[in-house]
Parts: structure tokens; C-alpha cells; sequence
């Protein structure tokens, strides 16, 4: 059947009529093949020019239109909102960008003008070969996953169930928390973070849109937005919170003991514990890691005798749990740069050089040393400190070239601390530069300073070692440019943030980028700092960067709301304008499998099959493709042949 | 009248054929073929066999129809394209393929007379050169109805007299085209004609290969359509075209339109070479293809070279060259197909 | 050296344990020296196994055959094919397990060691005997051949009428076998790139001209592509007609075939089929050499396949046709790839 | 006196990058020579072999691929592909004969409306003394 088409050329008022002869443009048009009505008016965009297309594919039958008129990227939408009015599919509308790629760059009127005429003749020629096609829609499951439970993820997770939506936190510890619960103040309010974080735990705990899973780690990811399936490995704690009454025998008679993570190895706990008193949800886990310890074969059984209420249980066994979810989160935070990294400052060769984490816990007043900051070493007060910022950061060469972002503030806070618990003492500080934007930030360095008399020295720790019970800090001052040495009592580490353990596996089972020092790639570094490279899959907190506490939470607000958006939705459009396979060529050489960025194309008995709704059309796979059995619609080899004979006048 | 042309004189004599396009075999890349001879000097007799037959250039790979044009009113515009320019005349043509060509005279020749192929034929002139000794290894002329000095097609044949050519013109066209040689043709003397005869009766002897009696071979092969025969036969088969192009009676052609400009739609009608070995030569637009597989496209070409040709021109469709021996790449054997056909038992 | 009894012993034992359906090798042809390719499907047939300076063949083409038998077979005997294969025929199995094309349980794979000679080029050979027919050919002790001609015995050094894939071969042992026949010898290839940087030192007008009157020759018979083993699509760009159609084939899609280029032989079309097919080639060819040795009128084919071979491997750090498990050549890319071409 | 050569040009410009590149110096209304007739593809990933060959095929005179910067890609990583294929092609066409300066690939980012122009222009500037590409250009009657 003889093709219909219709041409439109705008004259943009003199934009574009002012270089190029748009009449001739239309009349050359008109001998095209298939073209069954072809116009200018000055104004197409305008709404007498829209009503004249739609009356003109009424009145003409036209089965396609092209506008020859500015960018697609200004009015395709409009004139395919035109022609749909009109009851054409949209898709049987194109646009030739004869305005920002001719008549404004172009002068001599006559070249202009056979461009025109090419771009528009090869707009025909792949209208005319177009497929109609509908939006692609697919049901949104209306419940979020949330994966880590320390204060990003809490605060997702909260905002998402108090939006109304179903929220499954997964946490791969005994609690939620996360390092937060670790401080003992927070900068530079110095409010106990401990008062702040709980509050919100057990909200957490409590909020029926939550399901919480705590020791439990996402072992798959499978599907696309707004239909992810996920496997939960529900690890045992053998012990049943719901029975346990927290009375703590349990504790007292495990013989076996191991450093407490809480305390960063600070002190020990037992193979059956409660991370800390505040821990969410409320229960004892026994860590079968550690228990029975490795040179015995079966558990002792001590703490379940001694356990009244019969909490304890050794039969519990893995479980893997099951859902479905439209959105997810990935908020697994971040760990200390690794000791062994940092042995040029004796970080874990000498008892008192502590980082940064377990000086915090010296400083908690539910800490090892309930709140007296004591030297590991001898449990005496220490009266010089010297904390070192940028341990591990800003080195490109041994270390992370990357900037942590918060030591600065936090060593600032130590120092502050340390003088409120020890009057007489004195902190150093080693800093490169003093990075304190933020709220009230600049402030608290200058209080640390002023009120407090802690010694700022700028430059780099050049040797760390033992002598007489003290420890030696040799270093220079930049600014003096004097050497400088030391005898401290305790040092402090401002250790690097990295992603934490684990992070890059979670990432490569989510099919999630990461940058080149491991933190989770966001899909643009400006405009979609929370979204991830994956559809539906979000960022929030330290993941993603170093940040302090404000940011992690704003992140995690972000991302919420980034999640709400797709939650809140019936099903979800997609464009049509998808890879299609063609069975009868397509040998499964995969080739195409291994270049789709969006892993939409798999293996289906011998040959491949595109999942639409992964696909974004961008036919990387049908340049790959040797047979051209893959082929994006409405831009197919085919289509753009024509349009190469078009431009080339064919 | 026989003549005698001094190998000495013979570039003269194609300096004399100024009124037509000479075709002369030729060394391009160790593969010898007819060409246009540009320098008569160069041009040497002395050859074994060439690659592609001299078919190609009566039935050119590539030949035009008809222009056609889109009109500004409706319709097309159509300009028939025959085959214009001089005359060609073709030396060194080796007996086998002389006899090929008046195979392919029959089919183009039928109840539907191809111009296109006419126009050409009647103006080449043949001029063909006895086989003193087998060119190829794979010839086999004398066991399809053929002979190393066989004059079948040709419109003159010389045979090599060592020093001298003894040259037989057999038709018009070969007077004419002796003629123009004028006076460096001599009368041959009684001794000459021995002298070729004997080398035609020695040349008989030389032959390598022989395909012995296979006169019922086509009744043969009728019976052997389904046979599984075919399956192994052709195991080694890879479609490609070398057998069917480079044979000097395979004439099947394809016709295409080749589009120039779509608007206004114009482009040429144009004929090219096909091939039954080739998958796409039976396939339907369905999908449906008869010959689906290499066995069936073995079949057919054997079938049509020693079947339906005989029951249809009594003659096979093979003047026993041996080119498609020589060149296949897997060394499927005419020869021995169809001796295993022949010794077939069901 | 490789003797035709270690292959027949081996093909027999196969057979006979009924362990492969059937075993493609070489067998002595028609004329008694060169070899052809043959199918033995009984073990009474296994002497018909030759192993000599002939057997150019890339057997491989074959399985890709037998794949195509088998789809059309309503319940297939699933069994392996034994093949016997050189070093390069051996990386052409690599590339079709690399592209899913079969399954490594699909083939049974005799490999035999070219050693330190390999197989001849006939053409060369041809020129060598000036006329003179050969009746048999084979390995000599050191580094040659011995010919048997209609006059005499010829002994010819093995570097004189070798197949110029032989003299740049990188893989003169079969990567990846069942069964190994023939030493592991080493063998060093100064110039494994060396016949095609005759032609890159050559001026671009030269060059031009050069294929110009190469491809002018083609005559399309298509013997490139068909004895090519990388070349297994059902439907090639070269075809007119839309080909790999089945029933459920509807309208549009029979429409989407493209006619990139027309059957006409002529210089632009003959250029367009073989570029075609280089791209499609490079990071898969395994310069068996087959489509030069088949094609009628001697157009140099491999040094369009060896030029992107050598671009995949000093651009790219690609080698071809070692390692099943590596994405295709254009699959992947390094961050590294150079760009100083783009501006 | 004659009509100076003007090349014909093809250009695959991706939509993210350098079709939006161009619309910015559209929009800047820098000048440039009218010789290069854009094809708006998604990625210059997408872009295959075959349309080059088949565009000098059919006459032109040039061909020009244009993508994202590496990095930028909106496919992620669809230029990257591009990258490796392209140069693989242009070596090909190289080692036939035809002139380097026939086939180009541009790094054009949307940002870069004045970079795109230097591209045209110079392109066109490199083809004039070329004089038409005859060489993979398929005959006609006409």
C-alpha cells in the first residue's frame, strides 16, 4: 500500500524561512515517493500550525508527518501530541532539525536550503519506515528494600514507612546503629549521639511499615525497577528475641572470648552477646563463628541451662527469605582504613596509638572506660595526645587519594573532649589543612583553638616510635618550618573512610558501578548524586562518599524520596523505542550480551532475548551484532540505510 | 581452404583486427584468463587452461537490460540496453569450450530466444586451438561426446605445427576473420594436414581420465532422485560457486534491479551469473526452499549435467573440461560422482 | 613425526567404542596426492586416513555443518564428531566455543602438530615443477618435502613451496585437543606479520591500486566465505534475498533485509563484500588461510584478515583464537584503547 | 571559471553529546559550512560498520562519527565500543587506499557547540583538495 506522509515546514517566523527557501524546501518534498501532503507555515509550533497538521492528517488520511522545524529536543513532543490528537501513533512523527543544525549556521541561502531538503527527505524516509509503538508499562510492587541499618539507612527506612510504603531494612550485624552508635558526642553541637540515634532505633523497631532484618546479608538481586526479586540470607542467632529477657546470665558463663567489635577491640565479649545495651532489635546473639571455639566440636550448652526462659536454641539454621520490591537503597556505610596499611605510625603495633573510633569509645560514657579517657596500655591518663588528621587520606602515592572529608572536624572534637575529661593535658593536632565548611563547623575548629588551646601543627608526621613508656612523635612544622618532637602519651589516628568490607561484593550482585577507590558510583556526580547507575536502585550515606552525620541523613532523605517515586506509581512507562531480536539470524554468539550496559539482554534456548523494560534503546548490540539480528525499533539498519541514500541525495 | 600462419606472423594477424575487441588468454597473478589483448606481441598461445571459460565473454557476468526512470507523469520511462561495441573475437579457445557454447546456443536458443545472448554470440568469432596435449590434468572430453580437436562451436581451429599454426576455417565469420590476415596465411601443403591429424590422433591418446560407459546413467540418476546416495556424496560440499561459475555450459542468471536514485526512482535492469549451489538460488520469499540442503544442490547439478539435459537436448551438459575438478576447493570429483552413480546399486 | 597409522589407531579406537558419531579427516583424492577432506563413519574404513604436506583443509568448517545438520534433525544423535585438526584449524574450535556456536562435548578433537614444516601452497608447488605432474608428495626429514613427479623425485626445502600462512603461523601446535599427535616442536616466527607489511609500506595510492586490481578479479563465486569456518551466519550481508526466513517470519521483518550492496561484480561491490567481510573477520580470523587457497583467481585475501589481525593485537593486545573464555574483540575494550585518531 | 568542490559529508551524530553539541552552536548561531548532513543516532555505539561503507558506497565524499567523551557517555560506555570498532574500520579502509582524512570520529560534548563547528570545518577544509572519493563509490548511468 502506497505510503501517505506530510510535510511541515516551519519558518520559524525568519529563524529559519531567513537562510532557507522553505517553499521550495515543501514543493521539493512533494515529488518525494509516499508523500502525500507537504506545506510551510510560519509558525508550526504554534496553535494554528498544530491544528493545521492535525486537520491536514484528517482530512489527507496521512499515515506519518514529518515537521521540518527547530530540535526534536524543543518540540518533538509537542508535534507528536499533535499527531496523536489527530489519531496518528506518536511514533509516525519525526522532526528534521532544520533550524539549530541548518538555517542558523549556515548563510548562503541556496546551500541552506538543499540541506534542508536532504534532512528533511531523510526524516521521510525513517518515518516512513516506522513501527507504531505504545509506551512499555510494567506493575510497580510498592514496597522498598533498605540495605544497612546504621543511620542512612534508618533514616530511608523511616521516611519510607512513614510515606506509607512497606520497608524491608536488612542489616548484616546483630543490630542497627551502625558506626553512629559507636560516638560519643557528634560535632560541633557535642550532643550524645548515643540520645540522638536511639530514639530512632526503636522507632525503627516499632514502625509497622518496617520489617527489620538484622544479621541477615542480600545474597541476590534479581529483575529491574519496580520488580526486583531478592534473596535475604536470614543467618541464626540462636537465640529467640522474643523469648529473651536481656537478664545477661547467658554472658556471664560463656568461657569463650573474643575482641567486642563494639569497642573496636577495646575490650572482649563472649561468643554469645548483645552488640551494646542499646542494641535494636533487643536480643543476644550467639556468634557461631566463635562458638563452639575451634578446638572444640559441640557448644558447651552453658548459657542455654542458665537461660530461664529457654530463649536459646542450637538448632536454628540459615534461612533464605524471599521478596519482592520496587525500589531499593544501598546504605552499607563505611570502615576504617585497615591497620596493617598504616604501620609507619604504629597503628596496631603500639597500644596507645588509637584510631579514631576507639578513641570515641574512650570518650563514652558507656565505653570500655566508662567515659575516663585511660591509655590501653597502663589505664593512666594521658597527658599529652597528639592526633594526626589525613592518616591514610590525601595520599596518593602509599594511600587514598581521596580527601575523607569529616577527620577534620572530628579530631577537632577529640581534642575539645580530651581537654573536658583531662583539665591539664594537651592535644596536638597534625593536620595538612584544616577543611571545616558547614554549619557552624568553622566555628567549632576556632572554639577547639581558642577556648581549649589545642596545638594546631601544620605538617606531616615523620616517625612514630616506643620509647621509655612514652610514645615519640617526630614531625616538622611547616609553617615554622622548625622539627618537631614529642614525647606523647596516646596518639590518635584520623583514620581514611573506606566502603566497607564487602561493599564491592554487594555492588557486583546489585550490578552497581564503582568509582575507582570502591565507593558506589552515582549515575551523574551533579544532577543524580542519589541515583544509581541501575534504574531503582538508589544511594545513601557513606556508601556513596565520605560524609558526616547531616549529609548521610540528608543523602537518605534523597534517596527516599528518589524510592517514593517510583513507589508511589501504578506501573511504570518506559519507551518502546527497544532492541528487538530477530530470531532467524541470531546464533547466541552473545556478543551483544557482553556489551549491553544494562544487562538486558540474555541467553534464551540458543539465541538472546531483550528485556524491555532494562533496555534503553541505545543499539550498541545491533552495531555489535555481525547478523544484525538485533535492531533497535524505529532506528533499524534498515531505516538508517534509507537515510544515509537521503542525505547522500540518493 | 586450410591455411598455414607462421607463429611469427601472428601478431600480425591481430593488428589486423582492428574491427574487433580481441580476447586472448592471459597470466594475471599465476592464473591464466581471456582478456582483451592490449599488446599483440604479448600475446602467446602456449598456455595450459583458463580459469574462467570463455563463456563469459558471449554470457558477460554482468549484463544490462533496460534503463528505467520514473516519469513525471505516471509510469516509467524504459531504455532496453543491448549489447553494443565491436565484435569480439576469442583465441586460443580451447575445443571443450567451443562445444560448450553451442550447449549453451540450445538453451538461450529454445522456443524463448534471449537477445541479449544472440546479440553477442553472433558477433564473436571463435577461434579455437587443439589440444596437441591435455591442458588440465582433469580433462576428460573424449567421454562426454568431445575430442581435443573437436571443431563443435568454433569458427576456426588451430593446432600448434611447433614452428607454425595449421589453421582450419570452419564458418563465415572464421573466413572473414582469416581474411583480414591477408597475405600472412599461406596455403597448407598435403604434409601440414598429416602433420595436425597426427597430432589429433596422438592428442586422443594423452588424455588422463576417462568416464567410461555412462549411457545409462541418466536413466540411472531418474531412479536415484531420493536416494541417500546424495547425503554422502556431498558431505564435503561448502555451496560455494566455483564449480557452477567456472563451468563453461552453466548458464543460470539471476536478474536484479539496481536502484541509482530513489526520487525520481530510476536504475537498470541487470542480469548476473547464479548458481544452483548457492542456498539462496531455490529459496522462497515463504522460506520454503526445495533444495534445502548441499545433497539436494549436488543432485541438481549432476541431474541437469547428466540427466535432464540429455532428455531434453540429448547431449550432457558437460564437454568434459575438468575445470570444476581442478578448482574445487574439496576436491569434489565430477568424474567420480558420477562413475559411483553409474555403479549404483539400489 | 606425525604418521597416518597414530591417526587411524586413534579414529579406530574412537569408532569402534562408538564414543564419536563419525570422524572427519583426510583421505588420499582422485589424482593420488593431494588430499581431500573425508568422513569415516566405520572402522573397517579408518586406513582411508592420511596425514600429509596436503591436507590444507580447515576441517572445522565442518562441524559448523554438522551444527547445521543437527538443528534440522528431529531427534539428533547427539554424539561428538572427531576432527582432525592443524594449529590453526584447532583455534578456529576456539572461536566457535568462544561465540556459543557449539559445545566443547559437540567435537572430539584430534590435533596433529605441523612441527616444523606445515602444508604446501599447490600454486607454489606448480611453479617449482615447471610443467612437470606430481604424483605424490610427502614430508621430508629435515624441514622439506619429497615430490614424486612423472619425472623423477623432487626434494624441495620446506620454506620454498610452504603455504605463506605456514611461514607466519603463531600456532603450528593445536591449542586445545582430545588427543595430541606429533611433537610439541618450537618454532620461531620472525615476521609472524611480514607479508602484510609488504603491502602497509606501500604509498595509499599504491595501495589502491594494488586492490583495485586484486578485487577487480572477483567473480563472487563466494568460495571466501563458504570455505570459511568463522563465516557460519545462515544469512550473509552479500545475499539478496532475505534468507534466514521460517514460517512464523512475518512481513516486516522479511522487509528489514537490506540490500547493502548488489550482485553485480563490479569494483565498488566486490570492495564493499570483502571489507564486509575483513570487519567481520577481525578478532576471529585464525589465518587458516583457507580463502586464499580457494579462491579461483588468486586474490590475496588473507592480507585483508592479517592487517585487522595485527591491529587487534598491537591496538588492542587481542590475540585470537587461544582462549574460549574471552569476550570478542570488539565485546570489550580497555580504558587504555587509543583514541589519537579521534579528536 | 569552475565551481570549487564541495564534499559531501555524512555525519552520525549521537543524541546526547554531539547532536546536542551541534543544536548549541545552532543556538550560538556559529557559522560552519553547509557539506555535512547529520543522522542523529542514540550512540555512536550504534553506529556500524555498514553505514560507513554503505555512505562511501553511495558517494560520500566523508564520514564523520561523533560521540560523548569517554566517561560520558549517557549508555555508559557505548562510545568506548565505538572507539575500538571504528578504528578497526578506519584501519581497514586505510590499508585499501582511500585518504585517512575520509573518515573521522570527534569526541563532541553538548557543551562544545564551538569544538563541533572546528570539527566541520576542518573536515571540510581536509576533503576540498581531495577533490570526490571515486574509489569505493559505486558507478551509475546517470
Amino acid at each position: 500500500m502506497k505510503k501517505r506522509t506530510g510535510i511541515f515546514v516551519c519558518h520559524c517566523g525568519i529563524n529559519i524561512a531567513g537562510t532557507v527557501d522553505v517553499k521550495s524546501v515543501a514543493a521539493e518534498m512533494a515529488k518525494e515517493p509516499g508523500v502525500a501532503h507537504s506545506v510551510d507555515y510560519v509558525y508550526m509550533c504554534s496553535d494554528p500550525g498544530q491544528n493545521m497538521i492535525e486537520q491536514a492528517i484528517k482530512d489527507k488520511k496521512l499515515d506519518s508527518v514529518v515537521v521540518a522545524c527547530c530540535s526534536p529536543n524543543l518540540h518533538e513532543t509537542t508535534f507528536r501530541n499533535a499527531a496523536k490528537r489527530a489519531g496518528l501513533n506518536s511514533f509516525k512523527c519525526e522532526i528534521a532539525n532544520i533550524r539549530e543544525q541548518c538555517s542558523w549556521v549556515h548563510k548562503d541561502k541556496g546551500k541552506a536550503t538543499h540541506k534542508a531538503a536532504r534532512l528533511t527527505k531523510s526524516a521521510v524516509k525513517r518515518v516512513q519506515k516506522n513501527e507504531s509503538l505504545e509506551p512499555i508499562s510494567v506493575p510497580v510492587t510498592r514496597k522498598a528494600l533498605v540495605i544497612g541499618g546504621g543511620i542512612s539507612g534508618i533514616q530511608s527506612a523511616l521516611d519510607l514507612a512513614s510515606a506509607g510504603y512497606k520497608v524491608i531494612l536488612v542489616e548484616r550485624s546483630p543490630s542497627i546503629g551502625g558506626h553512629m552508635s559507636q560516638l560519643s558526642e557528634t560535632f560541633p553541637t557535642l550532643d550524645c549521639s548515643q540520645c540522638i540515634l536511639t530514639p530512632k532505633m526503636v522507632e525503627v523497631s516499632r514502625h509497622p511499615n518496617i520489617k527489620l532484618m538484622t544479621y541477615s546479608e542480600v545474597q541476590e538481586v534479581t529483575g529491574y525497577v519496580g520488580n526486583f526479586k531478592v534473596k535475604i540470607l536470614k543467618k541464626p542467632t540462636y537465640v529467640d528475641p522474643a523469648k529473651c529477657n536481656l537478664c545477661d546470665e547467658c554472658t556471664k558463663v560463656c568461657p569463650i572470648v573474643v575482641p567486642n567489635e563494639f569497642d573496636v577491640g577495646l575490650t572482649g565479649r563472649r561468643a554469645i552477646y548483645i552488640p551494646f545495651p542499646q542494641a535494636i532489635p533487643a536480643s543476644y546473639t550467639l556468634d557461631d563463628k566463635n562458638c563452639p571455639d575451634p578446638f572444640t566440636t559441640i557448644a558447651c550448652g552453658k548459657c542455654a541451662d542458665v537461660c530461664k526462659v529457654k530463649a536459646i536454641n542450637y538448632d536454628m539454621k540459615p534461612e533464605i527469605i524471599e521478596e519482592e520490591v520496587g525500589a531499593i537503597i544501598v546504605a552499607t556505610g563505611f570502615d576504617l582504613y585497615d591497620k596493617e596499611n598504616m604501620a609507619e605510625y604504629g597503628y596496631g603495633k603500639y597500644a596507645d596509638v588509637l584510631d579514631g573510633l576507639q578513641f570515641e569509645r574512650l570518650c563514652s560514657a558507656s565505653g570500655p572506660t566508662q567515659g575516663k579517657i585511660l591509655r590501653p596500655s597502663d589505664h593512666k591518663e594521658p597527658k599529652e595526645v597528639v592526633f594526626i588528621q589525613c592518616s591514610g587520606s590525601r595520599d596518593p602515592e602509599l594511600h587514598c587519594a581521596y580527601c575523607s572529608k569529616i577527620c577534620c572536624m572530628y579530631t577537632a572534637k577529640h581534642a575539645m573532649l580530651y581537654k573536658h575529661h583531662v583539665h591539664d593535658g594537651q592535644a596536638y593536632i597534625f593536620y595538612i589543612d584544616v577543611r571545616s565548611g558547614g554549619k557552624g563547623y568553622e566555628e567549632f575548629v576556632q572554639r577547639a583553638v581558642e577556648e581549649d588551646g589545642v596545638i594546631y601543627l601544620r605538617g606531616k608526621v615523620s616517625k612514630i616510635f616506643e620509647e621509655n613508656g612514652k610514645i615519640k612523635v617526630w614531625g616538622v612544622d611547616t609553617l615554622s618550618g622548625k622539627p618537631i618532637e614529642i614525647d606523647a602519651d596516646m596518639v590518635v589516628l584520623a583514620q581514611a573512610m573506606r566502603p566497607s568490607n564487602g561493599a564491592q561484593e554487594l555492588a557486583k550482585k546489585l550490578k552497581l558501578g564503582t568509582d575507582k577507590d570502591g565507593f558506589l558510583a552515582e549515575a551523574h556526580p551533579k544532577l543524580r548524586p542519589v541515583e544509581s547507575v541501575t534504574a531503582g536502585m538508589f544511594l545513601a550515606g557513606a556508601a556513596q562518599a565520605p560524609k558526616d552525620i547531616p549529609e548521610a541523613v540528608a543523602q537518605a532523605s534523597g534517596a527516599a524520596s528518589k524510592a517514593i517515586g517510583i513507589l508511589s506509581q501504578e506501573r511504570l512507562y518506559h519507551s518502546p523505542t527497544v532492541a528487538k531480536v530477530l530470531k532467524n539470524l541470531c546464533t547466541g554468539c552473545g556478543m551483544c550480551v557482553a556489551v549491553c550496559p544494562y544487562d538486558a539482554i540474555s541467553f534464551k534456548d540458543g539465541k538472546v532475548e531483550v528485556n524491555e523494560v532494562l533496555c534503553e534503546g541505545c543499539g550498541t548490540c545491533s552495531a555489535t551484532c555481525l547478523r544484525a539480528a538485533i535492531q533497535v525499533k524505529n532506528l533499524t539498519q534498515n531505516q538508517v540505510q534509507e537515510m544515509i541514500l537521503a542525505c547522500l541525495g540518493g | 581452404m586450410d591455411k598455414i600462419l607462421a607463429k611469427k606472423d601472428f601478431p600480425r594477424w591481430l593488428e589486423a583486427l582492428g574491427a574487433y575487441d580481441v580476447y586472448a588468454p592471459q597470466l594475471i597473478d599465476d592464473v591464466w584468463n581471456y582478456e582483451l589483448a592490449a599488446d599483440p606481441k604479448a600475446v602467446s598461445l602456449d598456455y595450459p587452461q583458463t580459469a574462467i571459460p570463455a563463456k563469459k565473454i558471449v554470457f558477460p557476468q554482468r549484463e544490462f537490460f533496460f534503463e528505467f526512470r520514473e516519469a513525471d507523469t505516471d509510469g516509467y520511462e524504459l531504455k532496453e540496453l543491448l549489447p553494443e561495441g565491436k565484435p569480439a573475437v576469442i583465441f586460443g579457445v580451447r575445443p571443450c569450450e567451443g562445444k560448450a557454447v553451442t550447449l549453451t546456443d540450445l538453451v538461450f536458443g529454445g522456443e524463448i530466444r534471449d537477445d541479449y545472448y544472440w546479440k553477442r554470440r553472433n558477433a564473436a568469432v571463435l577461434v579455437g586451438l587443439a589440444c596437441a596435449s591435455p591442458p588440465s590434468t582433469n580433462c576428460f572430453c573424449l567421454s562426454v561426446n568431445g575430442s581435443p580437436h573437436s571443431k563443435e562451436g568454433l569458427d576456426v581451429l588451430m593446432t600448434d605445427l611447433g614452428d607454425q599454426y595449421f589453421v582450419e576455417t570452419l564458418t563465415d565469420k572464421g573466413k572473414k576473420l582469416v581474411s583480414e590476415g591477408g597475405a600472412i596465411f599461406h596455403e597448407a601443403k598435403p604434409a601440414d594436414k598429416k602433420a595436425a591429424e597426427k597430432i589429433h590422433a596422438d592428442s586422443e591418446k594423452k588424455l588422463a581420465r576417462e568416464l567410461k560407459n555412462i549411457k545409462d546413467v541418466p536413466a540411472k540418476l531418474r531412479g536415484m532422485f531420493a536416494s541417500p546416495f546424495w547425503d554422502d556424496e556431498s558431505m564435503s560440499c561448502i555451496r560455494c560457486g566455483i564449480c557452477t561459475y567456472l563451468c563453461p555450459t552453466c548458464h543460470c542468471f539471476d536478474i536484479n534491479d539496481e536502484v541509482e536514485s530513489q526520487t525520481p526512482l530510476a536504475g537498470r535492469r541487470v542480469r548476473t551469473w547464479d548458481t544452483c549451489q548457492f542456498p539462496d538460488f531455490t529459496m522462497h520469499s515463504s522460506g520454503h526452499n526445495p533444495r534445502p540442503d548441499k545433497a539436494a544442490r549436488l543432485r541438481q547439478r549432476i541431474n541437469h549435467k547428466f540427466q535432464y539435459f540429455v532428455e531434453v537436448w540429448q547431449n550432457y551438459q558437460c564437454t568434459g573440461c575438468g575445470r570444476c575438478i581442478t578448482l574445487c576447493p574439496v576436491g569434489i570429483d565430477i568424474i567420480k560422482v558420477v562413475e559411483k552413480v553409474r555403479d549404483h546399486v539400489s | 613425526m606425525v604418521k597416518h597409522e597414530d591417526v587411524r589407531a586413534e579414529a579406530k579406537k574412537l569408532l569402534e567404542s562408538g564414543k564419536v558419531k563419525y570422524i572427519i579427516a583426510y583421505e588420499l583424492g582422485a589424482d593420488g596426492w593431494k588430499a581431500n577432506p573425508v568422513f569415516i563413519k566405520k572402522p573397517e574404513d579408518v586406513d582411508k586416513i592420511i596425514w600429509g604436506p596436503t591436507c590444507y583443509h580447515n576441517l572445522v568448517r565442518f562441524v559448523v555443518d554438522e551444527k547445521r545438520r543437527k538443528a534440522q534433525q528431529k531427534n539428533p544423535d547427539t554424539r561428538p564428531v572427531g576432527v582432525v585438526v592443524k594449529g590453526c584449524d584447532s583455534r578456529a574450535i576456539v572461536i566457535l566455543l568462544q561465540e556459543k556456536f557449539i559445545d566443547r562435548k559437540d567435537v572430539h578433537i584430534i590435533g596433529v602438530s605441523c612441527e616444523t614444516t606445515g602444508v604446501i601452497d599447490e600454486r607454489k608447488l606448480a611453479k617449482k615443477l615447471k610443467g612437470r605432474i606430481a604424483k605424490a608428495i610427502e614430508f621430508g626429514s629435515d624441514e622439506n618435502f619429497l615430490i614424486t613427479t612423472d619425472s623423477g623425485t623432487v626434494n624441495l626445502p620446506a620454506s620454498e613451496i610452504m603455504a605463506d600462512r605456514c611461514l607466519e603461523c603463531i600456532a603450528h601446535v593445536p591449542v586445545i585437543t582430545d588427543v595430541l599427535f606429533g611433537e610439541k616442536t618450537k618454532r620461531t616466527v620472525p615476521q609472524p606479520f611480514g607479508s602484510v607489511e609488504k603491502i602497509e609500506n606501500l604509498s595509499s595510492e599504491d595501495r589502491w591500486k594494488f586492490w583495485n586490481e586484486q578485487l577487480e578479479k572477483c567473480v563472487r563465486c563466494y568460495a571466501c566465505r563458504s570455505v570459511c569456518p568463522m563465516c557460519y551466519c545462515d544469512e550473509c550481508v552479500a545475499d539478496t534475498i532475505t534468507f534466514a526466513v521460517s514460517p512464523d517470519t512475518t512481513a516486516e521483518e522479511k522487509a528489514q533485509k537490506i540490500k547493502w550492496l548488489d550482485k553485480s561484480p563490479v569494483i565498488s561491490e566486490n570492495i564493499f563484500y570483502h571489507m564486509v567481510r575483513a570487519i567481520h573477520l577481525a578478532g576471529r580470523c585464525i589465518d587458516c588461510g583457507e580463502c586464499e587457497r580457494a579462491c579461483p583467481v588468486n586474490i590475496p585475501l588473507r592480507m585483508l584478515n592479517k592487517k585487522l589481525e595485527k591491529e587487534a593485537k598491537l591496538l588492542f593486545g587481542y590475540d585470537v583464537g587461544f582462549d574460549p573464555e574471552k569476550p570478542a574483540l570488539i565485546s570489550c575494550f580497555r580504558d587504555e584503547d587509543p583514541e589519537d585518531f579521534i579528536r | 571559471m569552475t565551481e570549487e568542490f564541495e564534499p559531501k559529508i555524512v555525519a552520525f551524530l549521537c543524541k546526547w553529546c554531539s547532536s546536542a553539541g551541534s543544536d548549541l552552536a545552532g543556538v550560538s548561531r556559529m557559522e560552519y559550512p553547509a557539506n555535512v548532513i547529520p543522522i542523529q543516532v542514540m550512540c555512536s555505539g550504534s553506529v556500524s560498520p555498514l553505514y560507513i561503507f554503505e555512505a562511501f558506497n553511495r558517494g560520500a565524499d566523508g564520514v564523520l562519527v561523533s560521540g560523548c567523551h569517554p566517561g560520558d557517555c549517557h549508555y555508559i560506555k557505548g562510545n568506548m565500543y565505538a572507539r575500538r570498532k571504528l578504528l578497526l574500520v578506519k584501519k581497514l579502509l586505510e590499508h585499501l587506499g582511500l585518504e585517512p582524512q575520509r573518515f573521522r570520529m570527534s569526541w563532541v560534548s553538548a557543551a562544545e557547540g564551538q569544538k563541533y563547528t572546528q570539527v566541520i570545518k576542518e573536515l571540510v577544509k581536509e576533503l576540498k583538495p581531495l577533490g570526490p572519493q571515486t574509489k569505493l563509490r559505486r558507478e551509475s548511468n546517470g
